[in-house]
């Protein structure tokens, strides 16, 4: 039944990302007189406010301008005290981790924000019984014993998380951490209140209602079961501490999937922002509406390196070397998004001591380089002892996927006699579940970061990795990963040297292909400004935006 | 009455062979007959010339081209269409130009506007028009329009007649190619509509009693399932591609014939035509194929016209999910989803298939409706 | 009447359990689980959690938990908009997926009957041949096409209506006429076939033969007899329609149930697929048992104890 | 006896992918006050035709009057509007027609039906028509006519929906009423008391009616005058009498012949052999001349004028021109030759008639 | 009694449900024989069960009570594929309708032959067309019209199709159901001539259905009269027109008009009224009032009649 020709806009969540700031930072000057009301779209219903049970984009959207963690990320990426009083105190061996928090956060129905909470909090993340997908994933490894506790081998209460008084927090971690500090930024983390959660029971969080703030923002209006479930609505929180930075009075937000239906809503001044597809990007690039965002966000090629042809190095590199990327960014993407030759990000994460870019140290690790890529494949085709090649490709499942597709096809088909590509794309749900048994040959995917360190996207390379359905195995590689996760962990200067001697390991395998690290096209009001951007967790915060 | 007949001819007439028993038509098979009448319908040889022409263009339209189906070439990305001769009819826009207005206060800022759009190199290939002054009391903005070739940017001698898309390929090769995979299609999807669903419907009434009751709670729990559920499943055992979009729209599509033709027997199986071959200790596999479904022929075609942009469509939306064509095949409903996104900004992408699919539309409906007079004896004058 | 209707509720649970019991095998069959994070959850942890939500147990345990709620009218609840019950989601998408559908049934089917009726009495003539064409057209072109000229020319370009969202009367004319295009297509040309042959009947003569008006002939005579075979089309049509339509939903913003059953295949959450199944196919069988009903009415030689159609 | 309808030279034809249809060729009649006039002739003989032209009621198009005149109380209904001709429809000129199955509305109560010509004819308003409905319900014989008023056609029998049908023609009091076999899709008994019916009526309206048939029995029963009609012409006219006992047209001969009687044993019913014309090329000549047993050469090269017989009876056959051979009818037609109606006077011929 | 009992009809009942409670009795036990060689006329008004007798004889419709033995054999409890299907070929139906009853999208070839396919009688298409050729001409038509569609013929035409089709067997028995109705009088005559032909050319016997007295009378040998459900009067068509006995049958007959303007002139019409015709008191029997004259009637009835009979 229904209407078939569906166009269902599943970007995929990423978990959140970005690196980019916005320039425009944050001056003072609420200048003017402008209606301080900002009107947004987003792509999806928020499928929860309960922190703990989040699991993607909106709901971490969302969270974070309504909600106050210990930490908030600023316009530098930098994490900065929020409920927290101050930057946290952290133990010689880097397990112990001490935040005393301000005494004058409270909760929209006037309780004090407390330790407590963040204990009550951490502890139904991890708890089995609480079914969080992202508690476990977010904590495990990283605060005590909340692995033990999620696989039910542990009672919560052994959680590493201690409020000593009211007002002050001990933290005992698994290991030295060196990124928990932005890892206590992430939404998973924030406080709730135990009293309400507990009245509220399994209505806890099901519409704004039901929910209690100590963010910048109260959310109203907002019943995903409601009549009027595709819009609600923020307003200023009059009880919120630092209630004199926020200059906005109301964020409107509406549902809205259709691209073009976002732009129509733009230019007729519905909307302040709307996200930008390739096609509209010609006819908006230019003007003082068009802006684009980067993010931390890396697209490459995974190989099957049990694949007969794709075990054998050239045949990698042929393949990676061969592909266009930079034709791939400028017309298929348009959007800004950057040409990848690495594979981790740019403007992301920089060196402890220098302050450089990851990927301004290790440079170029692998380029597009056609001729060379035809003498790999020549030398591989012999090696291989044969002239005739034939690889599955499992598309990806971005707006753009079935464009880019079929550029690389193109391009591999085009430039490396012999290669035929099969072209393979599935429905997102049989994506991952193809992904996870190793069955595809060269799959087209993307991986954003969950918490400032290149090891976000390092460690899933690593043969033991969870996530390896590439049946890569390099043992310098692991041996270096490693070592940089438990003997270096406190060491951050070998620590971040191992990630880049690990980059140029894996990249000199040509393990994968990286192809773009992304970025989003929007057209933005350009009297919108403060709005902060931001890699990971929530896309933006609108804590500091005003209208000029 | 003036004239006096003639006398000599009141004498008996000689026993004439007996021509009133004699049919005076030629004998004509069934087919023949029905092409006769199929010809004497304007309408339905305007659709059939129609189709002819699409087909033919689809078989041959691509070996005009000089491109093929996945010539990529970025730099050649989005040219719009330009077509020999009508490339000074201005108002067709089929000059390869790209024109865009744009709006402003006044017309240096209009202009600014403008021009921010445009790389360097490609300045002098820009024609500017102004559309519209400003007006300050009115309020009118200035619009002013501008054309860019990007044929002569690129220095392309060619002509695109469709333009091309994002990636560089020729539209017209495309949408010709599409238009034989959809056509292809439409062909299956019709075609096995009528075999399953007039051999259920059929069945079901002819039968009818518990068998009829049965039959049709079956049809009402397989249209209760969603499709969309079914075809994910089907991608776990199928690769995707033109054998799933089959298989998918086999799986559902066929309860709407079946229930039409269920009807229609339901009518025809009392008749007595039916009765005299049941006397003749005819088989029901006899009755259902030589009496009852020849006689819903009619129905059974004009059903199958509205299955058809169904089927082109749900193969779209397939390939959206990812369950239909893979890279870089194509067809006319996935062209027109592609080019929807386009609409606003560069509608010709969307607006040739949409016409292809059109055109084979109203082909298909006007043939079918002279199809159905045609094969129906009784429809004759 | 009452017992037929009796008798048609019977086979209707009948049916229902029937389409419980395969949607929910199809279910356990699709690729994936309802965890919408899993790519980053290991799978120990996601035991755990299915496990939590009763997903761990043997097939049968969870069917007959999940037909032992349904009884009590509880359809679980959703996956991903977590602890969401369904049966509110349910309920917030089906009133605004009925208005839209019902109103672009009754405006398409209202065009497309003047339009059909307008064909057959000026059967062909110029008005004929396009009132053809247009229906042809509405037939080809899909929806969404209509839905986005709309939207750009009407809402932007000439800023008459709004451009999306759903709940004044003017956000809702533009998402209606769009959904209404395929209806009127349909029904024009089907009434416009029966119209044809009613117009040639004898009762028509007979009627003519008492000086009717050629308005009281179409109106009075004509229509009703032409309304059967329409019928039968625009039911399934009304339960397409009325069950949400993902696009036209889309394009205006509409929250509607096309849009919540997508996602919920799309994400694999069991409880809303259910749900909107049941929903849907209830909701079909109940138009088909009216569309029975509403044949005894226009028509009173059918009689409802007679048949089973 | 005045006329109150009379026909003149009129050519009816349907334009149809085969070519014209011709399928009135000319049929000139005229009709009396209080009078029946039967008009016999085979399948496809153009007498639905004729009289539906009468009333204006061949679909157009493909149909088409193509000549003639048909004048109503000196007005020529042929060239009248829509508009006039609904105002004479159902009110002056009434039609019954051959198929009660199909000739009531399947979604109209029957009280509606018949109701409707009156609401429309006479300013009465819809209780006083109701009560007219139920009178003449009554009159045609239905009994509980309070109870039935509000049922649908299908809750009828055959015989009974014929007589809803005649109640509608009716309602008004036409001064005309034409039955196009109102009888042939029902069974003897029930068509004997249609007849009847009829026939009582028609003494309590005065009315004029034309009925249409092929039976020739219903005809003998029912007819004062009768036109025999082939291949779109009117062949034979006369009294019933004249018609039944003095034929003069083969065709006649035909079709009296071919009636088996219950008293004549035996003998091979006379069956007139092939089909009928076909009116897209009607033939030169006596379109019966094919089928004649009598044929002479004359009749495949031109057709016959009407040839009168008394002053009342006239044919349309060359056997009854002067230079004709004497033929002896069938014998099946002789035996029914009474001799005390204008017995068959060989010497008597007369001249061609005036009427041609 | 010399003759031969072809078919023997025994309180045969056909009843349909047409609701949950309501049930049709179209035929309410009705037993007669028929000998062969005739022709048994069966008449009655339109619905009074004649076409479902016929109908059931032949097997349409499983008898609801009741047995139809065929050359002494049940017709009814036949099971086999077999055996039903020489039965088939044994007994034969032609039907009303000219227009319905041959298909509208086969050519003649193909409805003539359709027999001979079913039951293999032929071997080769050469044989097949030569068969069918040889029916047309027995019917009346000639080898063109082999090849033509239905719609072409004229309704005495489509009639003569219809019982080439039930000759291609070459049955024993033939049914033929109102083969007449609906054809105009010059053409009815064309196929009774017809079928009277057939009948002293090939011998066959004959269910004559009709209404029509006249017609049926002109070609039959014996008559029956039926009236809801029930043959109320059986004899000799002559004995039958002479003395009709039966109330229905008198009334039947005074409804027959005749192609002579003096006699309906003069012609009184019975009225039956089942009520008023009718001695109450007992349930009627079919009693034999006269040698092969039956008549369905109560003991007060049976005397009455036979002295009216004198
Ligand atoms: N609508 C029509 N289109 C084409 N031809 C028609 C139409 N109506 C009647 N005819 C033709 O006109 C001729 C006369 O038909 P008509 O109905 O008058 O015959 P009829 O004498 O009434 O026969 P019947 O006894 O069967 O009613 C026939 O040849 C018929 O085919
Ligand atoms: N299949 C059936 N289901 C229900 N009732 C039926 C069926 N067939 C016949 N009848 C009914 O049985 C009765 C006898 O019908 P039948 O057709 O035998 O009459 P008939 O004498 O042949 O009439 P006619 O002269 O009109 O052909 C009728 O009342 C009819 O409505
Ligand atoms: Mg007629
Ligand atoms: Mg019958």
């Amino acid at each position: 039944g229904g209407d078939d020709t569906s166009d269902s806009d599943n970007s995929g969540n990423d978990g959140g990302s970005d690196t980019e700031q916005d320039d425009s930072g944050n001056d003072d000057s609420t200048s003017g007189d402008a209606e301080q009301v900002l009107n947004l779209m987003e792509g999806s219903q928020i499928p929860t406010m309960d922190s703990v049970m989040a699991t993607d984009a909106v709901a971490f959207q969302w969270l974070n301008e309504t909600m106050e963690g210990l930490y908030r990320l600023d316009e530098n990426t930098t994490p900065v005290p929020a409920i927290a009083d101050g930057d946290p105190v952290v133990s010689e061996d880097g397990t112990e981790w001490t935040v005393t928090l301000r005494e004058d956060a409270v909760w929209s129905n006037g309780d004090p924000v407390t330790a407590h909470d963040f204990v009550f909090a951490w502890r139904r993340a991890v708890n089995p019984e609480t079914g969080s997908e992202y508690g476990p994933f977010m904590m495990n490894g990283v605060v005590k014993n909340a692995e033990a506790i999620s696989n039910g081998e542990a009672e919560k209460e052994e959680l590493g998380i201690e409020a000593t008084s009211d007002y002050e927090l001990k933290i005992t971690l698994e290991k030295p951490v060196p990124y928990f500090h932005s890892l206590l930024t992430f939404g998973t983390y924030l406080p709730q209140n135990e009293a309400f959660v507990t009245e509220m029971g399994s209505d806890y969080a099901l519409n704004s209602e039901n929910l209690l703030y100590n963010g910048p923002f109260i959310l109203t209006e907002w019943n995903p079961t409601g009549e009027n479930a595709n819009q609600w609505t923020l307003v200023k929180n009059d009880d919120y501490w630092d209630k004199d930075n926020v200059k906005l009075e109301n964020i409107n937000v509406s549902i809205v999937k259709e691209t073009s239906t976002g732009v129509n809503l733009y230019n007729t001044g519905e909307v302040d922002r709307a996200g930008l597809s390739a096609e509209y990007v010609a006819q908006y690039a230019g003007t003082e509406d068009y802006r684009t965002l980067g993010e931390a966000v890396l697209f490459y090629l995974k190989f099957n390196h049990d694949n007969e042809f794709l075990s054998n190095v050239n045949v990698r590199k042929a393949i990676s070397m061969t592909i266009g990327k930079q034709g791939l960014v400028d017309v298929i993407l348009a959007n800004g998004s950057l040409v990848s030759n690495g594979a981790v990000p740019s403007s992301f994460t920089s060196h402890p001591d220098t302050g450089e870019d990851f990927r301004e140290i290790n440079g170029d690790l692998i380029v597009e380089d056609k001729e060379a890529a035809k003498e790999y494949w020549a030398t591989a085709l012999e090696e291989l002892g044969t002239d005739t090649v034939e690889l599955g490709y499992l598309g990806g499942d971005s707006e753009v996927a079935q464009e880019m597709d079929s550029y690389i096809k193109n391009q591999l088909e085009g430039n490396l006699d012999g290669l035929t590509v099969e072209v393979t794309s599935v429905p997102f749900e049989e994506r991952i579940s193809r992904d996870e048994n190793s069955e595809y040959d060269i799959q087209n995917s993307g991986w954003g970061p969950d918490y400032l360190d290149p090891s976000t996207w390092l460690n899933m390379w690593t043969s033991d990795s969870p996530y390896m359905t590439m049946n890569y195995n390099n043992e310098e590689y692991d041996t270096l990963i490693h070592e940089a996760n438990n003997e270096l962990i406190t060491d951050l200067t070998a620590r971040y040297d191992n990630f880049l001697e690990a980059e140029k390991v894996l990249m000199d395998d040509a393990a994968i292909a990286p192809l773009y690290q992304r970025s989003r096209a929007y057209l933005w009001r350009p009297s919108v400004k403060g709005v902060i951007s931001n890699p990971m967790g929530a896309d933006f915060t609108y804590k500091y935006a005003f209208i000029e | 009455m003036s004239n006096e007949p003639n006398k000599d001819l009141f004498v008996m007439a000689e026993d004439r062979e007996d021509t009133s028993e004699k049919i005076n038509r030629p004998s004509l098979t069934f087919w023949q007959d029905s092409w006769i009448r199929l010809r004497k319908n304007k309408g339905a040889l305007f659709g059939m010339i129609v189709l002819i022409l699409i087909v033919l263009m689809a078989l041959l339209g691509p070996v005009f081209s000089s491109h093929g189906l996945d010539d990529q070439d970025l730099s050649l990305s989005r040219m719009h269409p330009k077509i020999q001769g009508l490339e000074n009819i201005s108002w067709l826009g089929l000059d390869g130009k790209n024109y865009q207005e744009f709006e402003a206060e006044t017309l240096e800022l209009a202009d600014q506007r403008a021009l921010a759009r445009f790389q360097q190199p490609d300045m002098e290939f820009i024609e500017a028009d102004v559309k519209q002054e400003p007006n300050s009391e009115t309020g009118e903005p200035a619009v002013v329009k501008y054309a860019f070739d990007k044929y002569a940017a690129q220095g392309v001698e060619e002509y695109y007649w469709f333009g091309t898309d994002t990636l560089g390929r020729d539209l017209f090769t495309r949408v010709w190619l599409g238009t034989r995979i959809s056509l292809l299609i439409a062909f299956v999807a019709a075609f096995i509509d009528m075999l399953v669903g007039v051999a259920y419907g059929g069945i079901s009434a002819y039968f009818g009693g518990r068998t009829d009751t049965i039959m049709q709670r079956i049809i009402e729990v397989l249209v209760g399932i969603p499709n969309l559920v079914v075809v994910i499943l089907m991608i776990m055992i199928l690769d995707p591609g033109i054998v799933a979009i089959i298989i998918a729209l086999t799986i559902t599509g066929w309860t709407g014939m079946a229930r039409i033709v269920r009807g229609q027997v339901l009518k025809l199986k009392g008749q007595e035509f039916v009765l005299a071959s049941r006397t003749l200790g005819a088989s029901h596999t006899r009755i259902l194929t030589k009496h009852l479904i020849p006689n819903t022929i009619g129905l059974i075609i004009i059903n199958a016209m509205f299955t058809i942009p169904n089927a082109i469509f749900f193969e779209a939306f397939l390939s959206f999910i990812g369950l239909g064509l893979q890279a870089p095949d194509t067809s006319l409903g996935t062209l027109i989803n592609d080019g929807f996104k386009a609409l606003q900004v560069n509608p010709y992408i969307m607006i040739f298939p949409a016409i292809v699919m059109s055109l084979i539309m109203i082909g298909f409906n006007i043939l079918a409706d002279g199809l159905r007079d045609a094969l129906d004896p009784k429809m004759r004058e | 009447m009452g017992k037929y209707i009796a008798k048609r509720a019977g086979y209707m649970l009948i049916t229902l359990f029937i389409i419980a019991t395969f949607s929910f095998i199809l279910m356990k069959l699709l690729p994936g689980s309802p965890l919408t994070a899993e790519q980053k959850v290991t799978a120990a942890q996601r035991a755990i959690i299915e496990a939590k939500y009763g997903l761990d147990q043997p097939i049968l345990i969870q069917y007959f938990k999940y037909i032992g709620n349904l009884v009590q009218g509880d359809l679980g609840v959703s996956f991903q908009l977590k602890n969401q019950p369904v049966t509110k989601i349910l309920m917030a998408g089906v009133p605004v997926s009925a208005q839209l559908g019902i109103w672009a049934l009754f405006i398409g089917t209202f065009f497309g009957m003047l339009l059909g009726l307008l064909a057959s009495i000026k059967h062909n003539t110029v008005f004929d041949y396009g009132a053809n064409i247009i229906s042809v057209l509405g037939i080809s072109i899909p929806s969404f096409i209509f839905a986005g000229l709309l939207q750009y020319f009407v809402g932007v370009k000439l800023g008459w209506l709004p451009i999306a969202f759903w709940g004044t009367p003017q956000q809702m004319i533009m998402p209606i006429i769009s959904l209404s295009i395929f209806p009127m297509a349909i029904s024009s040309r089907f009434l416009r076939t029966e119209m044809i042959e009613v117009l040639g009947s004898d009762y028509m003569v007979t009627a003519k033969a008492k000086g009717v008006s050629n308005f009281a002939l179409v109106f009075k005579h004509a229509l009703r007899n032409a309304l059967i075979p329409l019928i039968t089309v625009m039911g399934p049509m009304a339960v397409s329609l009325m069950t949400g339509t993902l696009v036209i939903e889309q394009i205006f913003s509409v929250p509607g149930l096309g849009e919540q059953f997508t996602r919920g295949v799309l994400t694999n959450d069991y409880s809303i697929i259910m749900g909107t199944t049941l929903f849907f196919a209830f909701f079909f069988i109940l138009v088909i048992l009216i569309i029975d009903l509403l044949y005894g009415i226009v028509d009173p030689r059918i009689r409802l104890s007679g048949g089973e159609d | 006896m005045e006329n109150i309808l009379e026909v003149k030279n009129l050519h009816v034809s349907f334009d149809t992918y085969g070519g014209e249809v011709q399928a009135v060729r000319g049929v000139t009649f005229d009709l009396k006050k209080g009078e029946t006039l039967a008009i016999v002739g085979e399948s496809g003989s153009g007498k639905s035709v004729t009289t539906r032209a009468l009333a204006k009621l061949i679909p157009s198009p493909p149909g088409r009057i193509k000549e003639g005149e048909i004048l109503f109380e000196g007005k020529n209904l042929a060239q009248l509007s829509e508009r006039e001709m609904q105002k004479i429809r159902g009110k002056d000129i009434s039609t019954i027609f051959q198929d009660p199955m199909t000739s009531l509305n399947p979604t109209m109560k029957i009280g509606s039906q018949v109701m409707e010509g009156l609401l429309k004819h006479h300013k009465i308003s819809k209780k006083e028509a109701r009560k007219r409905t139920l009178e003449l319900l009554d009159l045609v014989g239905l009994p509980d006519a309070e109870k039935r008023i509000d049922q649908y056609p299908h809750q009828f029998s055959g015989g009974q929906r014929q007589r809803v049908v005649i109640a509608i023609a009716l309602a008004c009091g036409p001064k005309i009423l034409i039955a196009d076999e109102p009888t042939t899709a029902l069974d003897v008994t029930i068509q004997a008391q249609i007849l009847e019916l009829m026939k009582d009526i028609q003494k309590k309206v005065d009315s004029s009616i034309i009925f249409i048939t092929h039976d020739l029995g219903v005809v003998a029963n029912v007819a004062d005058r009768v036109a025999v009609m082939y291949a779109g012409k009117i062949v034979e006219i006369g009294t019933a009498d004249e018609i039944f006992y003095n034929p003069k047209h083969p065709y006649t001969w035909g079709l009296l012949g071919s009636m088996p009687t219950l008293d004549n044993e035996e003998e091979s019913l006379v069956a007139i052999p092939g089909s009928p014309p076909d009116m897209l090329n009607p033939p030169t000549g006596d379109a019966f001349a094919a089928r004649n047993e009598y044929a002479m050469e004359i009749d495949f090269v031109e057709q016959p004028p009407m040839f009168k017989v008394s002053d009342t009876h006239y044919a349309a056959t060359w056997l009854l021109h002067e230079h004709a051979p004497k033929v002896e009818p069938p014998l099946a037609v002789q035996s029914r030759m009474k001799d005390n109606l204008h017995a068959n006077v060989p010497g008597e011929r007369k001249k061609e008639g005036d009427r041609s | 009694m010399s003759k031969e009992k072809l078919l023997e009809v025994k309180n045969l009942k056909q009843h349909f449900k047409t609701g949950r409670h309501t049930t049709v009795k179209a035929v309410d036990g009705i037993t007669f024989d028929i000998f062969k060689g005739e022709t048994f006329g069966l008449v009655g008004e339109s619905g009074c069960g004649k076409s479902t007798t016929g109908r059931s004889i032949i097997r349409l419709y499983n008898a609801t009570e009741g047995d139809v033995l065929f050359k002494g054999e049940s017709v009814h409890g036949k099971k086999n594929k077999a055996d039903l299907k020489t039965f088939n070929q044994k007994m034969q139906m032609i039907f009303q309708d000219p227009y319905a009853s041959l298909n509208p999208r086969m050519t003649v070839m193909d409805i003539v032959a359709e027999g001979l396919d079913i039951h293999g009688l032929v071997k080769s298409p050469k044989e097949r067309q030569a068969r069918v050729f040889e029916l047309l001409e027995t019917v009346g038509l000639s080898k063109e019209h082999a090849n033509r569609y239905p719609h072409e013929f004229s309704g005495g035409q489509r009639q003569r199709i219809g019982i080439a089709r039930a000759l291609a067997v070459e049955p024993e028995f033939i049914i033929a159901d109102e083969p007449i109705s609906a054809l105009d009088v010059s053409i009815q005559a064309q196929v009774v001539n017809l079928l009277k032909d057939l009948q002293d050319r090939f011998g066959y016997t004959y269910l004559f259905i009709a209404h029509d007295l006249s017609m049926v009378k002109y070609i039959s040998d014996r008559i029956g009269v039926m009236y809801f459900g029930k043959m109320v009067e059986i004899a000799d068509s002559d004995e039958l027109y002479k003395n009709p006995m039966h109330p229905y049958t008198r009334s039947l007959l005074s409804a027959i008009p005749l192609p002579d303007p003096d006699y309906e002139r003069t012609r009184r019409r019975v009225e039956y009224d089942p009520e008023k015709d009718h001695d109450h008191s007992e349930e009627p029997v079919f009693r034999e009032i006269k040698k092969d004259h039956w008549v369905l009637c109560t003991e007060k009835e049976f005397e009455q009649y036979k002295t009216e009979m004198k």
